[in-house]
């Protein structure tokens, strides 16, 4: 297997200690769970989605863990303003805010807020399962273009993570980078839905979830690869992705670094297993293999 | 396919065991350490986690929209189930059980199934006190009642300056969040904290340490995944009895 | 688990031995193949979808077994109107011949050769890796409209499969529904792609292809349950079905009946055991179970 | 993810073996029954089958754009491996194999690695033998050639004439259409179908059983998992040495 020089990074403006980045949502609402991923050897992390007002989420069932995959519907839970102060404690640390709202107003009312803490924005324009949020406005270029000038207006990165619901993604990708977006993250969760037979209804209590996990990293690997060939931008690869061997393909793919959310649960200690097997003092420099498999 | 979707179980039995509390038994059993939970799919209303009080019961204390719904449920109604989760209890030698109101729920089977348990119920008034009589056929039952309606008068911390602690190898506690901390701060005095276990409750959506919605300070643990039975001494400078995060991740006393 | 009685039954128009239809492009290339799935406890065949010319295919790889799934980028090889002769043995057989054009006349063109010998069509509208067929027709949803209305003239059940590779699956079934269609099919496969990191390439000969099996399964589910909701003719599901639990849970999301394809990898006798596990003498009926989970 | 994708190997060593056929050996080893077959990615060019001369090689014959590619490559270059795939031979006591050509290749373990062979070596003329001596410090080999340059003149079910079948357990076969077609109506007449199997090639493109391009009439097996090999009971009514059908699924002879 190709292994990795262990490399200062910096990841579309976000100085990181690796490639590897913990998704949006996962282990995120708490400055002490964000931190302790860090120490695990995660090189930056993306905190749970943030919005204009605090939300409690969707009705359970919220996640149901599956054979090769997660499939969720949490419903875009958390504290609105009050993560503010929860984050005091990582000032200096690699935390990129991910924020979503209504509209372009609201991206920007929200990232305000976090101006002076976050080395950078994700905005979530993608969650496929939270009605008037996500998903319903990442599928529309218009609208993701003027979310992401908002909050470019805080002159800080933006990374603008990506819906895979969408016919053609590069349009999406296309029209985030207009808005000047420093980076693409793909993929957001795939929508989807298991039914208990036992019970004759969906599972999820929102009825409509996301998938995640390795189910889904073909169709991430995918996205990637459509989004380099049509935008200049860095992208940041996500999705099912559970080893170094995945991260490897997913830069091949065109990805400068990577996000990993579902693969926690099965190894909680993921980041820092990744790391082991990734990267090796004769390793080679990641430049050398991103986008390389674009022949 | 097979995987973690809830399995669906028919309800069997309804039992009450106190005015506010209910045990509901089901069609299958689940084989847990004590101490671990299961998710419970209150269909068409929530899903909440429970420790299992029987290999095939929860025993549910009514307090909001999900625990009315479940314990109004009748026989042959049916309910989802997703776990066992979480690590459960280290158990060896003699025990000392402290339990505080429904918290007995996760320790019953403790009670029932190990041989030499010293089981410390705790409730608000003797009416609450719950499994009173199953445990007294298998252990030394001590009862303390915020009101003085049965056993001491106090809470069932309280309970403890009677008991000689260097007697017990393993001390496992579960109830109200300030009963825990009241507990841990008397262990902590009688410098036996290196053998508590307690069982925290915190808000739980995944069930699989992934949401990070049970989360507790300083340290970032999944109460659901890393717990939620932690040793004593690594709750000791934790945000136990201080506060805890509710659905949205709001810092609540 | 829940079982079905055998019943004979009529899935939109075709007279099928039993609820499990086999796949397009699986297995669907000659008449003896085709006769040895019936044989094998298939209740009605889809074939190997025919265009208005013959085509060999893509360069290989054209199909790589992943853990959890299949990615097949085949590029729709078909003998064209020399399949009117291969069917030749199986006239009086459940039969569906699945057709490609790229537009309505092609479509009306291929299904004039066959409208002797088919119990029903097909409609291949979502291949997601061929240039100019397939998905680059289904995600319009004027094009489907006239392709159904171009094949209903002959006067034969038309089914319609769709491509899941949309922002909105449901638009796309009514456009089928309102241009005469008998029934959907859905789904076709995820576009995707995997990368050998070994060889620094995609592992496809046409890099993109399409995933199906396992993987895919919590798609489809949503796919059908979606357009269950917006549409009222019948739904066939499709998409990483691999035992009876499967088959019973499509049909709660709202299918009438299945198609299954990649499972035959892992199991050349799926349709025997599933239906073995399937029915029973005290089954209920389908129709007890279609859509209960729209609740 | 460890899945199904082409394993890269490295060509370690190329050998001429005749005018048009070459063995690639590469740097890894793939553990097969003698007649599995590999499928063999001439990266940018396309994904062909391949029989597994030896574990870590295979023998091309050099036919149109991908062999012609894979016998140019040069060691140190890569290819992907897929497999190995199909049933293989099943192999018992005194083995007769009777190879034509290239087919040659799938038998060749066979010669080497089992104690009591005859081998039949067929080719349509002296210079395009392959593996002759190879096989010669193991088994017993006859030669023929189309044009008489080497062994018995004539096509190699002619060296059939002078061969006591009674003495072999099993017969296994592998070359051209006509070539199988002609040995399998001698051991029809010299009645000893039951003992014979042949390895098959039709036009394949997944290797797993799923796309359908490699099936046979009239009873629509799959050659790639079916087979490749099949007993000669089976193939009798079958379509070999009438049709076959290519890439479209178009039927050629
Ligand atoms: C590991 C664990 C084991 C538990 N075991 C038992 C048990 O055996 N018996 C029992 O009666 N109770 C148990 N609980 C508590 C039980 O989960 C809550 O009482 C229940 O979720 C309340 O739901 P509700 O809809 O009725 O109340 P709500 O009105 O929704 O909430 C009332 C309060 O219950 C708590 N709560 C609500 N939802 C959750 C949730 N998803 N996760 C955690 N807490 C929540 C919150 O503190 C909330 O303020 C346990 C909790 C945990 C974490
Ligand atoms: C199970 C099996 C084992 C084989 N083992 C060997 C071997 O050990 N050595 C060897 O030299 N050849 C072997 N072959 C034949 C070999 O696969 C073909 O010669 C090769 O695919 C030709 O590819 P091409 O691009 O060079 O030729 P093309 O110009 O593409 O085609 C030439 C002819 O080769 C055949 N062919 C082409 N592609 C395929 C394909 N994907 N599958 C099957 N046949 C094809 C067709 O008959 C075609 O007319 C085997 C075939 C099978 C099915
Ligand atoms: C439980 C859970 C919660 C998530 N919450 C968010 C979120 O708040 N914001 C967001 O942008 N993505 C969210 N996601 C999506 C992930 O960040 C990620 O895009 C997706 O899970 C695919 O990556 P994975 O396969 O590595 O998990 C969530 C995913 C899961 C499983
Ligand atoms: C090898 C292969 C070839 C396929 N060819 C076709 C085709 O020709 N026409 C078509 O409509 N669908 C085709 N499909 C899609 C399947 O019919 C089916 O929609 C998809 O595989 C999902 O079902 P499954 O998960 O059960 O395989 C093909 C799928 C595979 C794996
Ligand atoms: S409940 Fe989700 S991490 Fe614990
Ligand atoms: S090559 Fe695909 S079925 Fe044999």
């Amino acid at each position: 297997m190709i292994r990795l020089s262990r490399e200062s990074v910096h990841l579309a403006g976000v100085p990181a200690r690796n490639h590897l980045v913990l998704a949006a949502g996962v282990l995120g609402t708490c400055a002490s769970s964000l931190s302790r991923v860090l120490h695990q050897g995660a090189g930056a992390v993306v905190t749970k989605s943030i919005g204009p007002e605090p939300r409690y989420g969707h009705a359970g069932p919220c996640v149901v863990v599956l054979e090769d995959g997660v499939m969720n519907a949490m419903g875009l839970p958390n504290p609105s303003r009050d993560f503010v102060e929860e984050l005091s404690t990582l000032v200096n640390e690699p935390v990129i805010v991910s924020i979503f709202g209504g509209n372009p107003e609201e991206f920007h009312e929200v990232a305000g807020w976090f101006a002076e803490k976050a080395q950078a924005f994700e905005l979530n324009v993608s969650c496929p399962h939270a009605a008037g949020f996500g998903a319903q406005i990442g599928t529309n270029p218009d609208v993701v273009k003027a979310c992401t000038e908002a909050v470019k207006e805080w002159k800080k990165p933006v990374w603008v993570k990506l819906t895979p619901n969408v016919t053609d993604i590069t349009v999406i990708g296309k029209a985030a980078e207009e808005g000047g977006a420093d980076a693409i993250v793909a993929i957001n969760t795939v929508r989807a839905m298991r039914i208990s037979t036992g019970l004759r209804r969906p599972v999820l209590g929102n009825k409509f979830g996301g998938l995640s996990g390795k189910a889904v990293f073909p169709i991430a690997v995918r996205c990637v690869y459509e989004l380099y060939e049509a935008c200049s931008i860095p992208i940041i690869g996500c999705g099912g992705i559970s080893c170094a061997e995945d991260v490897i393909e997913m830069m091949m793919a065109g990805a400068e670094g990577v996000e990993i959310g579902s693969a926690v649960v099965q190894d909680p200690e993921i980041f820092r297993h990744i790391g082991e097997e990734l990267y090796a003092p004769d390793g080679i420099s990641a430049r050398e293999i991103v986008g390389c498999a674009h022949v | 396919m097979s995987d973690g979707l809830p399995v669906p179980v028919t309800i069997t039995r309804v039992v009450q065991e106190s005015p506010g509390v209910t045990t509901i038994f089901f069609d299958q059993n689940f084989s847990s350490n004590p101490g671990q939970f299961v998710m419970v799919w209150v269909v068409g209303t929530d899903e909440i986690p429970m420790a299992l009080s029987y290999p095939n019961a929860v025993t549910v204390q009514r307090v909001g929209e999900a625990t009315s719904a479940l314990v109004t449920m009748k026989p042959g109604e049916k309910i989802g189930i997703r776990g066992p989760f979480g690590n459960g209890f280290t158990i060896r030698g003699k025990i000392l059980a402290i339990a505080g109101g429904v918290g007995t729920a996760p320790l019953l089977r403790i009670g029932l199934e190990y041989p030499d348990v010293t089981f410390l119920l705790g409730a608000r008034t003797a009416s609450e006190l719950i499994f009173y009589s199953v445990l007294s056929s298998t252990c030394d039952v001590r009862i303390a009642t915020d009101d003085g309606s049965a056993g001491y008068h106090g809470y069932v911390a309280g309970l403890l300056d009677e008991i000689d602690l260097d007697e017990y190898e393993n001390i496992v506690v579960c109830g109200p969040d300030p009963m825990m901390r009241s507990v841990l701060s008397v262990l902590e005095n009688r410098d036996v904290l290196e053998k508590s276990q307690f069982s925290m409750h915190r808000y739980m959506k995944c069930g699989v340490g992934l949401c990070g919605s049970c989360c507790i300070d300083p340290n970032g643990l999944c109460v659901c995944k890393d717990g939620p039975v932690f040793s004593g001494e690594m709750l000791l400078r934790s945000e136990l009895g201080k506060y805890h995060r509710n659905a949205a991740g709001l810092k609540e006393k």
